[in-house]
């Protein structure tokens, strides 16, 4: 399957839709063991995406990331502007002077987020973040696309996506805010990891929606 | 939580602006972001101190920009780190050829935007360096101080490495006495009742009735161990050990001593709390150069103190008790 | 209510103690009455001012003892006045042959003990002055204007007549800028939250979780009506006109503004409370000439802020202009 | 009937039982229109008067009433200080060298005391104070003794007393704190009118139990 750049602009509003449904959600997420605010800064932070990207008329799949990422990293800050901000920036130069990507352009996407996450962040899988939400995912989706079509080997990472979400419930945490209550960390899943899940989800959600109507 | 705001997500930008209109002499906002700055310019060229962090905090950060303090802040979102590109035109804006010394606090979210701000102002051929706050013993034991986080003590910093700009030490000199602020000071708190986030309208922690929190952070996160409520003076002596033990402070030192209320725990109780500090330093015959009391580091409404010491060498004495006149801190000449 | 204290019927005495543990250079207690005076002797012989109320009003009153302000306070029990005897013996102790004025709040039991005490001080030859502050607008119309309560507007009154006396005027000139500041001065509040006595453990109002009470005492005595909540900048807006009317204040007048948070109200809300002030002066063209935005005079952890606008002419702004330096309250010369 | 030293200082003593277990009841009152402090203050006071007396070892009626006065006036302060210190100050002054009173000596006593409030707090009768419950008494306690026993008296004045505390409640209060609620005072009983009379019904209570030992 192709993704025009109509597509990925639409992508990228549900997400800030799902991001907008859950925010109770983080918040409470949040609340547990950090500081309350992931959902908030992140609806903030999509919406004005959102807001720029109906502004903006851009055809460059690449430049829409980058427009995004500039979005977090500029206006938002927090730890996700950095984070999320950094990486789709990343992704947007890797994906740079694309109208259409295909199944491979959507591994450069995340595994360049994915990367941008863990240099800055200096997080590794069972530290409790996001990093164990898109790793899993990554390493799953590069596997499954060798010989799947886009959408079920995005389905199939996805799994792994959410078993990585998942496991952050158990996990004692090792980096940013939630780190210093050790063992009192644990019994409750990583925020980040939980909006990496939605952001993965709805990405997901989109896609096979984009394949309904290339199907149609 | 009955507040006294217009839009939840306008909180920030409508509190900074009443903070300018109330101290137009003092500072500044520069264009298209919210980054507030000194406006009367010392007499000579010195390092400029920069700081910044989540909003909530008041007087933290804006109040502490003046004289003898910092030059600039950068103002994030409610609990959230403001966004490097702000902090980097504050560096721009600043730099008067001696330097810029980023005085900040040890959370993830802030240390991955002023570095990213260092990284593009040293891009400008701007010398920057960064020292960053990490009082809070009960963020995590000794042998991993490093990830402690700051609270309170973080005005420590500001207090001793917006003098040493000041006094026109050089960009190494004033990072070398703020990080000997850092060193040597270290905080504890206990949170009662919650802050309350404007934009999600719920509580940051939830405790009982007859519950506090020991080692609470200043954004409320979960501390140590939740406790039933004691008297005052026993809350004040169990912080207090583990403050002392910590670094250790020894008989014979000379201390500064920092009691912060977090909110809305009235003032009286801090001088209750106060009383015990000071029959507890008598006891171990340490000498109190200065006492601070009041609200330096608050968490919105939240309920609840800490207790910061800091051990003096001669420098951080001359630095701690030097004059400093920004909005909300002001201190004649005590030295 | 989780609060900070050991007895619940010591939290005075002990936050006296730590109190003047906090503050040894500035402030001393007279032996055997709850009576705090200013250490440092000023340079010559001057009218002297003592002020003094109940307790659980900190800043209010002994934040205030210092250079620029009040010689001495009386520190009554939470919310009530202290026994004249305490009074007499703070004005037999502070009389330095110029005279003594007292300057206090328009309640019964205040005006009750002052006016025994001034008695008592005449009796041995002491001249007493007394001026009474009665800014609430909220407490009675205008008609009956003497029998409107004091509230944060008293802060000004100290201003002024603390000034004036370390100034050098003598006891009638204190009187008199002292009487124009209370003239010239209007503040209206509002609660959401009440106070708790420590003794009583019961809230001074009860409020449904969407109610503000317009016009509350500082004891949390109700106002003039409970309303729902709504916007900050409505509400500033209400208080504002209902200030404006009073006096009236008018286009060219030259004010100050004190934004006084009543306890657990953060700083942040006040300065969006400052945001639509400013907006709404610069529409009626009433100039102002200094912000005070804080924690003055508070009502134990009570929610909730009022605004007092004071008229100003050549001799009163000069002397809230001038130099303060007590404990709580500092200012550098601004004139 | 006749009343020794011993007898007044129980009587002393028993009032302050008696506001001691009306604190909470006081406090209520005092927070519905005024700021809460008045049983607190009250019964700090009286506590005090109580150590005092157990101190001291007085057998002048007179001494004692200035004693406890002088602990109200110095060392408590609030409204409460000057009006009943101040007036019991001035009934000592009244009683100076008795050590045993009778009834005119308690019309002494408390016609003294309510000179003293008026005089210093400038109140009257339907100025929701003190006052509407002390002036009725007073008033009624002379009438009744130029025939009847000091205990019978004391009852029908008592009875005065109570219907003058009640009387408050339609008041608009004219003096004091909850003089600026104006209509908004209404409906509620004054905390002075309430505390003297919750004084005046344990002088009773003593009375009688004074005669009843008397009696035997
Ligand atoms: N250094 C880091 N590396 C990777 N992820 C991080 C790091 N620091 C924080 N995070 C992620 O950020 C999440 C918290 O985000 P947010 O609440 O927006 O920031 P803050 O903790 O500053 O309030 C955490 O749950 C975690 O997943
Ligand atoms: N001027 C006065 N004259 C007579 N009684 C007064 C006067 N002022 C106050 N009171 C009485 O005092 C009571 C309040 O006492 P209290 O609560 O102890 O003092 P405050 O109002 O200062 O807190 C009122 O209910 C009223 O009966
Ligand atoms: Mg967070
Ligand atoms: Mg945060
Ligand atoms: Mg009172
Ligand atoms: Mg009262």
């Amino acid at each position: 399957m192709k993704i025009d750049a109509i597509n990925f602009t639409n992508i990228i509003i549900n997400i800030a839709g799902t991001i907008e449904d859950n925010l109770d959600y983080l918040t409470e997420l949040d609340t547990e063991i950090g500081d309350g605010d992931h959902g908030i800064n992140m609806a903030k932070g999509f919406k004005r995406i959102k807001e720029k990207l109906s502004e903006a008329d851009i055809l460059d799949i690449g430049e829409t990331l980058i427009l995004s990422g500039k979005v977090l990293l500029n206006e938002i800050g927090g730890a996700m502007g950095p984070l999320y901000g950094g990486g789709l920036i990343k992704a947007g130069v890797a994906l740079k002077g694309k109208n259409t990507i295909y199944k491979n352009d959507i591994y450069t996407l995340f595994s360049s987020l994915l990367e941008s996450v863990k240099s800055l962040g200096g997080a590794r899988v069972g530290d409790k973040t996001m990093v164990d939400t898109l790793e899993p995912f990554v390493v799953e989706y590069r596997r499954q696309s060798e010989g799947n079509e886009t959408v079920d080997s995005f389905r199939e990472a996805l799994a792994k996506a959410k078993e990585g979400m998942e496991s952050t419930r158990d996990m004692i945490s090792k980096v940013g805010r939630s780190s210093r209550l050790l063992e009192r960390s644990k019994g409750h899943i990583d925020v980040g990891a939980a909006s990496s899940y939605l952001i993965l989800e709805s990405f997901y959600n989109s896609l096979k929606s984009i394949m309904d109507q290339q199907d149609n | 939580m009955k507040k006294f705001i217009n839009d939840p997500n306008s909180v920030v930008d409508e509190s900074v602006k009443g903070y300018l209109a109330a101290y137009t002499e003092y500072v500044k906002k520069l264009e298209g972001v919210r980054v507030l700055i000194r406006k009367k310019d010392p007499s000579f060229n010195k390092v400029a101190v920069i700081t910044g962090g989540g909003s909530g905090h008041k007087p933290a950060f804006i109040g502490y920009i003046g004289e003898g303090l910092c030059d600039g802040a950068a103002v994030g979102e409610i609990f959230s780190a403001p966004p490097a590109d702000w902090i980097y035109k504050a560096t721009k804006e600043l730099d008067m050829g001696k330097g810029v010394i980023y005085l900040y606090g040890n959370f993830s979210g802030d240390i991955m935007n002023f570095r990213m701000a260092k990284t593009l102002a040293e891009a400008d051929g701007i010398k920057v360096e960064e020292v960053i706050a990490n009082d809070d013993v009960a963020s995590a034991p000794k042998e991993n101080i490093k990830n402690r986080r700051a609270i309170a003590g973080e005005v420590m910093m500001w207090k001793v490495g917006g003098a040493a700009a000041w006094s026109g030490m050089n960009l190494s000199q004033v990072k070398e006495v703020s990080e000997q602020a850092v060193y040597n000071t270290r905080t504890m708190g206990v949170g009662s009742y919650p802050p309350v986030i404007p934009a999600t309208g719920k509580p940051g922690f939830n405790l009982e009735e007859d519950e506090i929190e020991i080692g609470v952070g200043h954004h409320g996160e979960p501390g140590i161990r939740k406790e039933k409520i004691k008297s005052a003076d026993k809350i004040t002596t169990e912080l207090m050990d583990a403050i002392l033990d910590d670094l250790p402070f020894k008989s014979g030192d000379r201390v500064s001593i920092l009691i912060n209320g977090l909110g809305a725990t009235p003032l009286q109780e801090l001088y209750i709390v106060n009383r015990k500090i000071s029959e507890i330093l008598n006891n171990y015959k340490i000498k109190k150069v200065i006492t601070y009391v009041g609200e330096y580091f608050t968490s919105l409404e939240m309920a609840g103190f800490s207790i910061t010491l800091t051990k003096l060498n001669d420098s951080l004495e001359k630095l701690i008790l030097a004059k400093a006149d920004a909005p909300l801190f002001k201190q004649f000449d005590l030295t």
